[in-house]
């Protein structure tokens, strides 16, 4: 397909043009751009934020930035990471839009309230610039109560409604993908024909409805009780700042499966095509999904062994926690054994998928590290808890959406990125990535705790490695930014199915038509049977084989 | 089911409510014995609930996908509870009674106009 | 039902797909809600629990007839909410307009006397933060009941006053003849709403009123 | 090998080594399993790289065997992780009754212990080596956080109550304390230093402090300039209930509960009487919340506990 004749068929890019078509759009695949150029843009505020971070601890004494601002920067980049880039990243962008093509649809259950949800998530974060602008907050993006609700004298309010407004957006999105499973699925899409890439967004679209709203209240209170001086988590009027920190957990701790669940969505695609093999036990990850999603609700406990919580209640949490590594370990088994006589090409989306299931691996097995009481006593609060959680979310969650990014790019663009250059920004991520947090586990069990902006210089050693990744690591993620933003003027043109894989998303055009499909496809066959199909690469426009 | 029949049931719900609103007011100002105001109040509640959900709501003649869901909800608010009262429960100094540890600070002048 | 029906959304295949779509979509609404009251419930037990005494003495401040006649007038709204979900699917459209307008007019009832009610509280003194002054033991935990009292209540008056947004449109929309057997969804679904919202005062009103009452 | 630097912490407590114990075994097992997912994922990927582009591999969809062992294997790991974290953790928050008390307040941005013979010290907790120390922390401001990783020990402090934590130093040296829960802006400079000394040395510098009236002494002067003595007289026509030897008993309340008369008891007590009222007695005594400070309380409560000692103490009906 040359050129020009992607430039004459219409797609839902060429469909209609300027400001209007692309702000007041309700088709899923646009707003899913939307939300990809918002988010990079998150991403990028929250990484500057860690930079200076890294930067700034280059030294034992706290030079570079006084403490104040420090702690303005370190909470900076939390909540940006957070709540504006982890949580929506993989959902509202390839989520919002792959699902409807992966089930046969023609768009989401609801696209005006998906076009609200983007609208939700832009004045939530323009709310939380603004209050980094006004003065930034300097309470840590967990807001423990009572220095969040009494002592700070930081534009917490404002950065607490920022999250209020966006926690609608992650509800709305969760509301829409899974009426859309339920009800929007093609003829002959049985449950267990969906992708699991489908599975793993309806496990997350569960934690959406019934974790966002606790946390959105638990923050409510917060702002209350700035504003009236009321005593809800006040110690002295009789508050328990510990009951904030149980209404916050309850979903915060779900808030992290619904980081890396998408994330093992985009991993379960990738590792079958590039080895075109059926998944490995493919209920099995599907219910893994489910249970990550269900068990999830039940272990917030493990983030507050030492703060109070009475010891048997953290003994549940403990045995709790353990059983929720459980169904991280089968998915990582089965991806494992799915490669077991595959025929493997390593392109780039599949090396950001091995290193996903290394580094998850590493991230996984230390969560068991932490979910052990005595353990957790010592190294909560320390750098060995911002590893564990930074291997699951930069090391799993980052590597997956960029790895998903490559491998649906020729879909949402019509146009394949440079696989040398790809392929070296992925081994610089990866190398980057372990030299900045891998030296973090050493420096946790030392002792050296979280949130310091000055610390003793027997650490500096560990921390100088630490700054050193982050450079390397800050520069594998330039490299996608500058060939993907070249590659949509100059990539090579790609068809209709250029890895051929298997989904219904690529049994039609790239860009895809604004319905799709011509017609409704009809699903006759498994998910992944690269054994039987042989799936052209390239389909004249408008005739669709039945898959 | 016809239109009479559906609204018979309404008003017959109706009626219901309105009884079982005025029971869990009368009854409050027996004294039960400590658990057992709250836990019949509560009970009250829930069947008041029952009754909105199953016949205003029209749960009871719709797709089961309706119980999944607000199952789902009630399940995770039942987790929330019970977890977060299994604490408060054994906190700090065991079989002193439920939220020993909780802490019981006094009034302070913070509360402004507060007459200690 | 014919497939050219004139509500039919394009991303739908026929109406009934489009209709349990939509209950689908606002029953998951409704759980949201259901975690987002959770919230403010439990922080609210967790505190009965700690200081029972002090919260009885609190709560005996409320007047436990303003709280039953509201709880009545809601419940009276309830049912016509229903007759006006009823009359929308037989198509009736005076009777759809008449049942709106009188949810309409037990709802504004009853945020009329939600709101003599704060009147009274800020008579007594009691609201925290505004010169709070209660005298039956600690005020700091006093405060946090009325804290709670005034958030639930206020959260619930709110979606009370959303909910009557929704009536008034619904109602501009019953009497121009939008709505008909083949299509009264936002009727049902207001309905479902309305009828959640009661739902929380039916748990509101026991566990806040009728606190130590004997 | 000397690096320069350290990479793991010292073992300086009677639990440091057990911890560092259970920690070996994780990471010995996770690098097993580290080690066989990566290994596997690199044989595989070289093992089975695409020769021939329209190669079709086996048709393998699953086997329960398999999925039934790495359920099985990881489910009897984490349990076995879980029952011996859990003992460990026990110990940890259950402090021996021989413990030597040593009662710690944390205010923004500092630590102040204070010994029961009296001596107070700021940023700095001398120590006997060799004795079970148990220490009783509160909080004046924010939630801070105990923590000595030489120790192995940490435990949040909350405003508004206390918290306990003990631990038994077996090596002497200075050994570093942090705060680690965030509490503002000098968050990382409240730090501070265990000086763990010989039990001789101990007792010389503890005397060192000239004059220096010891915890209960102090808390009986308060108790009598604030007026606890004319309500609590020990006699029977008191207004006030008895308090000699009150500490660690069964206090039945006014609603039938009973509760155990701890710090918590106590200091919950003086800061708000009207919460538990003792069965028998009206709720007149006022709320001393303001008109005594943390460490005023904590001298009130040594001087209560110093009461149950006395053999001698006045008779008790």
């Amino acid at each position: 397909m040359s050129e020009a004749a992607m430039e004459r068929r219409l797609h839902y890019l060429n469909v209609s043009y300027g400001v209007k078509s692309w702000l007041f759009t309700t088709d899923h695949k646009r707003i899913a751009w939307l939300y990809l150029l918002s988010i990079t843009f998150f991403f990028f505020i929250g990484g500057l934020a860690a930079t200076l971070l890294r930067l700034e601890l280059l030294t034992p004494q706290g030079d570079l930035v006084q403490a104040e601002t420090y702690n303005k920067l370190f909470t900076m980049h939390g909540v940006m990471m957070v709540f504006f880039f982890l949580i929506p990243s993989i959902p509202a962008v390839l989520g919002n839009f792959l699902i409807p093509m992966m089930i046969g649809a023609r768009d989401l259950a609801f696209p005006r309230l998906n076009l609200l949800s983007w609208y939700l998530y832009m004045s939530g974060g323009l709310l939380t610039i603004g209050a980094a602008v006004a003065g930034g907050v300097d309470t840590g993006w967990t807001f423990y109560t009572p220095y969040s609700s009494i002592y700070s004298n930081s534009h917490v309010v404002l950065t607490v409604c920022g999250i209020f407004i966006n926690g609608f957006s992650s509800i709305l999105t969760g509301l829409n993908f899974i009426v859309t499973v339920h009800k929007m699925r093609a003829p002959g899409m049985t449950w267990f024909r969906l992708p699991l890439f489908v599975w793993s967004h309806y496990a997350t679209s569960i934690i959406f409805i019934l974790g966002t709203p606790v946390v959105a209240i638990a923050l409510a209170l917060v702002a209350l009780e700035r504003i009236f001086r009321l005593g809800i988590f006040d110690p002295a009027l009789g508050g328990d700042p510990i009951l904030f920190q149980h209404l916050f957990w309850f979903y915060s701790h779900p808030a992290v499966y619904i980081m890396i669940l998408p994330g093992m969505g985009v991993v379960s695609e990738v590792i079958a095509c590039f080895s075109r093999k059926r998944i490995f036990g493919y209920s099995f990850v599907a219910f893994a999904s489910l249970g990550i999603a269900v068990l999830g609700f039940l272990v917030w406990g493990h983030h507050m062994f030492v703060s109070g919580q009475s010891i048997y209640a953290g003994m549940i949490f403990s045995l709790l926690s353990m059983l929720v590594a459980i169904p991280s370990a089968i998915k990582v088994f089965n991806w494992t054994a799915t490669l077991y006589k595959g025929s493997i090409s390593l392109d780039a989306p599949m090396l950001y998928a091995l290193g996903f299931i290394g580094l998850f691996t590493i991230g996984g097995l230390t969560g068991i590290f932490l979910a052990t009481l005595a353990i957790d006593i010592h190294v909560h609060d320390t750098y060995f808890i911002v590893a564990h959680f930074h291997y699951i979310m930069v090391g799993g969650a980052v590597m997956a959406y960029l790895g998903g990014i490559h491998f649906w790019w020729p879909k949402m663009t019509g146009r394949l990125y440079p696989e040398g250059w790809a392929r070296l920004a992925a081994v610089t991520i990866f190398l980057g990535f372990n030299l900045t947090f891998f030296p973090q586990f050493v420096l946790g069990y030392l002792g050296m705790p979280r949130r310091y902006h000055a610390y003793p210089p027997e650490f500096q050693v560990l921390n100088v490695m630490s700054t050193a990744g982050a450079s390397i690591l800050a520069l594998g993620y330039l490299l996608p930014l500058i060939y993907l933003i070249w590659s949509l003027r100059y990539g090579r043109v790609a068809g209709m199915n250029p890895w051929r894989a298997t989904g219904l998303e690529w049994q039609t055009p790239s860009p895809p038509p604004t319905d799709n499909f011509e017609k409704t496809p009809i699903v006759t066959r498994e998910p992944y049977d690269y054994a039987r199909a042989e799936p052209q690469s390239e389909y004249a426009p408008g005739e669709v084989e039945h898959v | 089911m016809n239109a009479e029949k559906m609204i018979r049931n309404y008003v017959m719900v109706f009626v219901a409510l309105l009884v079982l609103t005025a029971t869990t007011t009368a009854v409050a100002f027996v004294d039960l014995g400590a658990p057992w105001n709250t836990t019949l109040a509560l009970g009250i509640a829930v069947v008041k609930a029952s009754l909105v959900v199953l016949f205003f709501m029209h749960a009871l003649y719709s797709r089961p996908l309706t119980w999944v869901f607000l199952g789902a909800g009630i399940l995770c608010l039942i987790i929330l509870f019970t977890f977060t009262l299994a604490d408060y429960a054994t906190r700090d100094n065991v079989g002193a009674g439920p939220l020993a540890g909780a802490p019981a600070a006094g009034a302070s002048a913070r509360t402004s106009g507060t007459t200690p | 039902m014919s497939k050219s029906h004139p509500r039919l959304l394009h991303h739908f295949d026929d109406p009934e797909q489009q209709l349990e779509a939509s209950q689908s979509g606002m029953w998951l609404f409704l759980v949201t809600e259901i975690m987002f009251f959770g919230g403010m419930f439990i922080g609210y037990t967790v505190y009965r629990e700690a200081y029972f005494e002090v919260f009885a003495h609190a709560s005996n401040h409320l007047s436990v007839w303003l709280g039953g006649i509201n709880t009545a007038v809601l419940i009276c709204s309830s049912l016509s909410m229903a007759m006006a979900v009823h009359s929308a699917h037989q198509g009736q459209r005076r009777k759809i307009v008449f049942y709106l307008l009188l949810t309409m007019v037990l709802g504004t009832a009853f945020l009329g006397i939600k709101f003599t009610e704060y009147y009274h509280k800020y008579g007594e003194n009691l609201i925290p933060g505004l010169d709070f002054a209660f005298k039956e033991g600690n005020a700091g935990q006093a405060a946090i009941f009325y804290s709670f009292y005034f958030g639930m209540t206020g959260l619930h008056a709110l979606h009370m006053i959303i909910g009557l947004g929704l009536l008034s449109f619904l109602a501009v929309q019953a009497a121009r003849g939008r709505f008909s057997p083949l299509y009264s969804t936002p009727v049902e679904m207001t309905g479902l709403y309305w009828h959640f919202v009661d739902i929380v005062w039916i748990f509101l009103f026991p566990l806040l009123y009728l606190v130590g009452r004997h | 090998m000397n690096l320069g630097f350290p990479l793991f912490p010292d073992q300086a407590s009677t639990m440091a080594p057990r911890v560092d114990a259970l920690y070996f075994v994780l990471i010995g097992v996770s690098v097993f399993f580290a080690l066989l997912i990566s290994i596997a994922i690199v044989v595989f990927a070289f093992r089975y790289r695409r020769r021939a582009d329209n190669e079709r591999p086996p048709e393998i969809t699953g086997d329960l065997r398999l999925e039934i062992l790495w359920t099985v294997i990881p489910l009897g790991f984490t349990l076995i992780m879980f029952a011996w974290g859990a003992i460990l953790y026990f110990d940890t928050y259950s402090p021996p009754p021989n413990a030597l008390e040593i009662h710690v307040v944390a205010k923004q941005w500092m630590w102040k212990a204070q010994h029961p013979e009296g001596r107070s010290e700021i940023d700095e907790l001398h120590v006997p080596l060799g004795r079970p120390i148990k220490l009783l922390l509160t909080s004046q401001d924010v939630i801070h956080d105990f923590f000595v990783p030489a120790f192995r020990i940490k435990t949040d402090v909350v405003p508004g109550r206390y918290m306990t934590v003990w631990f038994e130093a077996t090596k002497a040296g200075a050994f570093r304390l942090f705060c680690a829960e965030y509490c503002g802006t000098l968050h990382s400079g409240m730090l501070g230093r265990i000086v763990v000394m010989q039990p001789r040395d101990y007792q010389n510098w503890l005397g060192g402090q000239a004059g220096g009236m010891t915890l209960a002494a102090a808390g009986a002067r308060l108790f009598q300039s604030l007026g606890c003595v004319a309500c609590h007289t020990e006699k029977d026509s008191a207004r006030g209930p008895s308090l000699a030897g009150l500490f660690g008993k069964q206090v039945r309340l006014q609603d039938g509960k009973t509760n155990t008369a701890d710090e918590n008891y106590l200091r919950e007590s003086i800061i708000n009487p009207q919460a538990k009222i003792v069965a028998g007695y009206q709720p007149i005594m006022p709320t001393f919340k303001g008109l005594v400070g943390e460490e005023g309380i904590l001298q009130i409560i040594a001087y209560l506990k110093s009461l149950d000692r006395q053999e001698g103490g006045p008779a008790r009906k």
